[in-house]
């Protein structure tokens, strides 16, 4: 059975506290500095979710902070950066330091990991990753992370095969949904459709709330029907402050900002956290202390600029 | 003689590796200037493919992010990851990708993974992303970086992004989907591209007023020469005004200028 | 008491086994017709799925095909047969599906290919379609077919869609997925449903007015019957009044009123 | 390299000319009573390009008439019907008499063979056809139909591995097209957008060619971009008599008409043929010749009444 046709709309509160629970593969959406699930992922650092691992292509900002927040057990990802800003500190030095569990795959490989799971399938073939060390890697669980076959309509040929990645759980912010739980993804939709469709429940947060009459006066429009989806959050600026398609740019201030922190990391990322997230009860609380009404619309302007 | 940067030229050098037509998978930094200068001057039916999804944009200079609103201005499809890693990477389309990392070896590997043990390592680095799948199946690979000595050792300490492996054998061996690409690196100093018969780096090119020896100090590596190494053209007069003026106007990228 | 035709009947006992919220995958003929009952009568929040793509539209009556308009009327998504039957059905989560076909056997096997020999058929059958994929995945199978002999023979020629395919470990032992479907034959006669203990079709419920012997008589294979065989619910007054007035008001489908 | 930028608008005839040819593996649009690619198949029929393999899901109208006139060696697909106007019948009869190599395969197991292809993969799983006597054909040329694999994250549970569909070249009847050769599709999309992508070249022709500023000030409508696309044909009412969502309803009496001389066989269907196609030019005497316009003026308003 698919997701029930209503009772989806909740507070980022409801949806966290209802559908993440310690343990989970959590499916991130968004890629670097583009549709990060910043609200949901906050309400995910406020409750205090344990031993995550957090799945995607991209992970950048929402997974730096779930891994400074020390909530994280294991990355299974392709990269891990917010490209101009710099690589995702608080994951790196995890990393390094060797309290996370890192397990590389392409983007190829995770969108592809991503397919089967949304196919119903075990697996998924790729040519990717072939004659590179990323098909050195042991097993972090026992659970093999790849298998190579030999072709069987042209033997002699490798082809590698890839586990199916179906999240307990996604979080993924959007441009819009509604009521129903229909998802409509404006601009790139990089690895999520795939991920939404493979993951056993979905969070969405979104920048409005349209009505079910518009989703089916265009039909063509919607990435994700509500079969899929489990909680719709409206959450405007949810993805801040990295941007969001069609509504803001990223803000290259506050990246800048919670990069030096997350780079210097001790007190002062400790500070931001409990500043910028555990002292918030709500995003929007978030919102009103890190940024203004004036910075919001600049980075509003600055987007409908670029249409 | 036009003064220019040597970010300059390198752009240029990596744009003339770009026919018309081509498609080019690009993220940002100097192979997004290298591309939208190829775009803006020989290439005029060049197709960008944004690796989040995007296809043909009339790219707004000067893009920051593959998520960035430029990449996806009046791109004729908006699409997934999955339809540009998958089904038009993969799937044997791409004439041009781009790569960077923090390693390249003799064999055209690239690590942009780990310094040090995979388990434990002394340096993370953010990993693939789409490299290894730039890697693995576009036509050409362009690499443009600063020649620095500690980039260029004999083994990568971990191959993200396949080149010729071991030596010219390394990607049948592996499996790797023909054909087998060509590679070019240009640098500050030089141009090396793949010898495919011995599936190693090769100088074939010097920047201007840079000696073979200046590369052989700076590559930890014993590269290959050309019989006949020849000097990169400078960028003409032209070719540096649609640079500064139409691909990185504010210099987001191109900051030396001389 | 009120009269209705048996095809009446038979769609409405159909549509009895659709559930509220239950994902519903349905092409055209007599299954359409139950669905869209159950949606306008039990089942409101049922969600269409159209194997050719779209989901949830408010089909308007009455549609004489997938690819018909009318079921594409303000669906909230257009698709691909893709995410239809691999992104909903393969994913697990279609709850019913109908099947309909030329030979059905006591395992509830299908066959909608051919009399005969495969490669020289005495009468070749359109084929699969989406049938081998909705007795593969779907939790729940519906056929609604007239009850003649040649129809329900001991072994089909071809199994196009599997049921129980031999017995109760048939599915087990052919890997297809779990949980292993409740499958039910709806019948002018009969309503057979598989028990999955024994891997065979059981006579559970009668049309009104069928004796057992009925029944077999018009079986070619020995069914099993159920303790209690109970007599299937005529249609209410209501039922038959949505029935006609919303769901085929031209009669499309269901000709033969009395 | 993908198909070039432009050069794409052409005739029916020189598009089949240039990119059909005797002994190739043509994917076939549409589906059952919608959106099949009539104009063309006409085309490759006057043509008499031989030997053709004709691929897609469920074949139906223009699969009918290519194997009436003779030019098919082998169909693999999952059906052969037009819904209640009954089956294929110049198709079946081939099949029942040994003149046509029929390669049976599910709905889901042909687009996973498009999937495939269009991916660059070789092959790809699916649970379908297990325990079905699907899974018992032999091969008609030496290459396997498909193969069983044990699920190395699962050891003991079968999947069934589906070699790659890449036909030579596709026909397809879209609703827009532009002169880049970018292609809108309106409504279903059936196994369509994985056939085109898996294509080696790819013939599109369209109710009608819109602006590429159009296309770009709209990317989220694009279906598949040009790059995939070698031929863009405009032919208003390529699809009848079967229907074009937001066009035109199929034509039920010309659907029956050709059932009936289908049926039958023999003179009656020479005839047709030598009337309806080899007796006309082009796609628009065809029309000429079957219908009116006032009956086609009935089939546009008869669709924009179910909009």
């Amino acid at each position: 059975m698919g997701k029930p046709i209503g009772g989806k709309i909740m507070t980022a509160k409801e949806a966290v506290e209802s559908l993440v629970f310690d343990g989970a593969t959590v499916g991130m959406g968004g890629q670097s500095i583009g549709r990060c699930s910043m609200a949901l992922a906050h309400e995910i650092v406020r409750q205090g979710k344990k031993d995550l691992t957090l799945v995607g292509c991209n992970l950048a900002l929402s997974t730096d902070i779930m891994v400074g927040a020390g909530l994280v057990k294991r990355t299974e990802c392709g990269t891990g950066n917010l490209e101009r800003f710099g690589t995702a500190f608080r994951w790196r030095e995890a990393a390094e330091q060797g309290r996370l569990e890192v397990d590389d795959y392409s983007h190829l490989a995770m969108a592809s990991r991503f397919l089967a799971g949304s196919l119903g399938l075990p697996f998924m073939p790729t040519k990717s990753m072939l004659g590179s060390d990323l098909l050195n890697k042991k097993s972090f669980d026992g659970v093999k992370p790849f298998e190579m076959l030999d072709n069987p309509w042209n033997p002699g040929e490798p082809v590698v095969l890839l586990p199916a990645c179906t999240p307990d759980v996604s979080i993924v912010h959007v441009q819009k949904a509604d009521e129903m739980g229909n998802v409509i993804i404006e601009g790139f939709t990089t690895h999520e459709p795939e991920m939404i469709k493979a993951s056993k429940s979905v969070i969405v947060s979104c920048e409005e709330i349209v009505s079910s009459d518009e989703v089916r006066r265009n039909p063509d429009r919607t990435t994700v029907p509500y079969i899929f989806v489990d909680a719709v959050v409206e959450q405007p600026w949810g993805a801040y402050p990295t941007s969001t398609y069609r509504y803001y740019e990223h803000d290259a201030d506050h990246l800048s900002r919670y990069q030096a922190v997350a780079r210097s990391g001790g007190e002062a990322y400790e500070e931001y956290l409990q500043e910028s997230i555990y002292g918030c009860e709500t995003f929007a609380d978030h919102l009103e202390k890190v940024t203004s009404t004036e910075r919001l619309d600049e980075l509003r302007r600055s987007m409908h600029r670029l249409l | 003689m036009t003064e220019y940067a040597l970010d300059e030229l390198m752009v240029v050098e990596a744009s003339r590796h770009i026919e018309d037509g081509n498609i080019v998978m690009v993220g940002t930094g100097l192979p997004m200037v290298a591309s939208l200068f190829a775009l803006k001057s020989h290439a005029p039916n060049m197709c960008y493919v944004v690796e989040t999804g995007p296809v043909a944009p009339e790219v707004i200079p000067t893009p920051t992010s593959v998520s960035d609103p430029r990449v996806m201005y009046r791109a004729v499809r908006f699409g997934s990851l999955l339809d540009a890693l998958g089904g038009v990477l993969q799937r044997g389309l791409a004439d041009v990708a781009f790569l960077g990392g923090a390693q390249i070896d003799q064999f055209a590997n690239v690590n942009s993974t780990v310094i040090g043990d995979y388990d434990r390592p002394k340096v993370r680095f953010p990993g693939s992303g789409g490299a290894n799948d730039l890697a693995s199946h576009a036509k050409k690979i362009l690499i443009i970086t600063r020649h620095e000595k500690r980039r260029f050792p004999e083994r990568c300490d971990f191959i993200t992004s396949p080149g010729y492996i071991d030596g010219p054998q390394g990607r049948k061996n592996a499996g790797l989907p023909q054909p087998y690409p060509d590679i070019s690196v240009i640098t500050d100093l030089t141009v090396m591209s793949i010898d495919k018969s011995k599936g190693r780096l090769r100088v074939d090119k010097l920047m201007p007023g840079v000696s073979l020896d200046q590369v052989r100090e700076n590559t930890l590596f014993e590269p290959l020469v050309a019989p006949e190494v020849v000097t990169v053209d400078p960028p003409t007069r032209a070719e540096l005004r649609i640079l500064r003026d139409e691909v990185d106007p504010d210099g987001t990228y191109l900051k030396g200028r001389e």
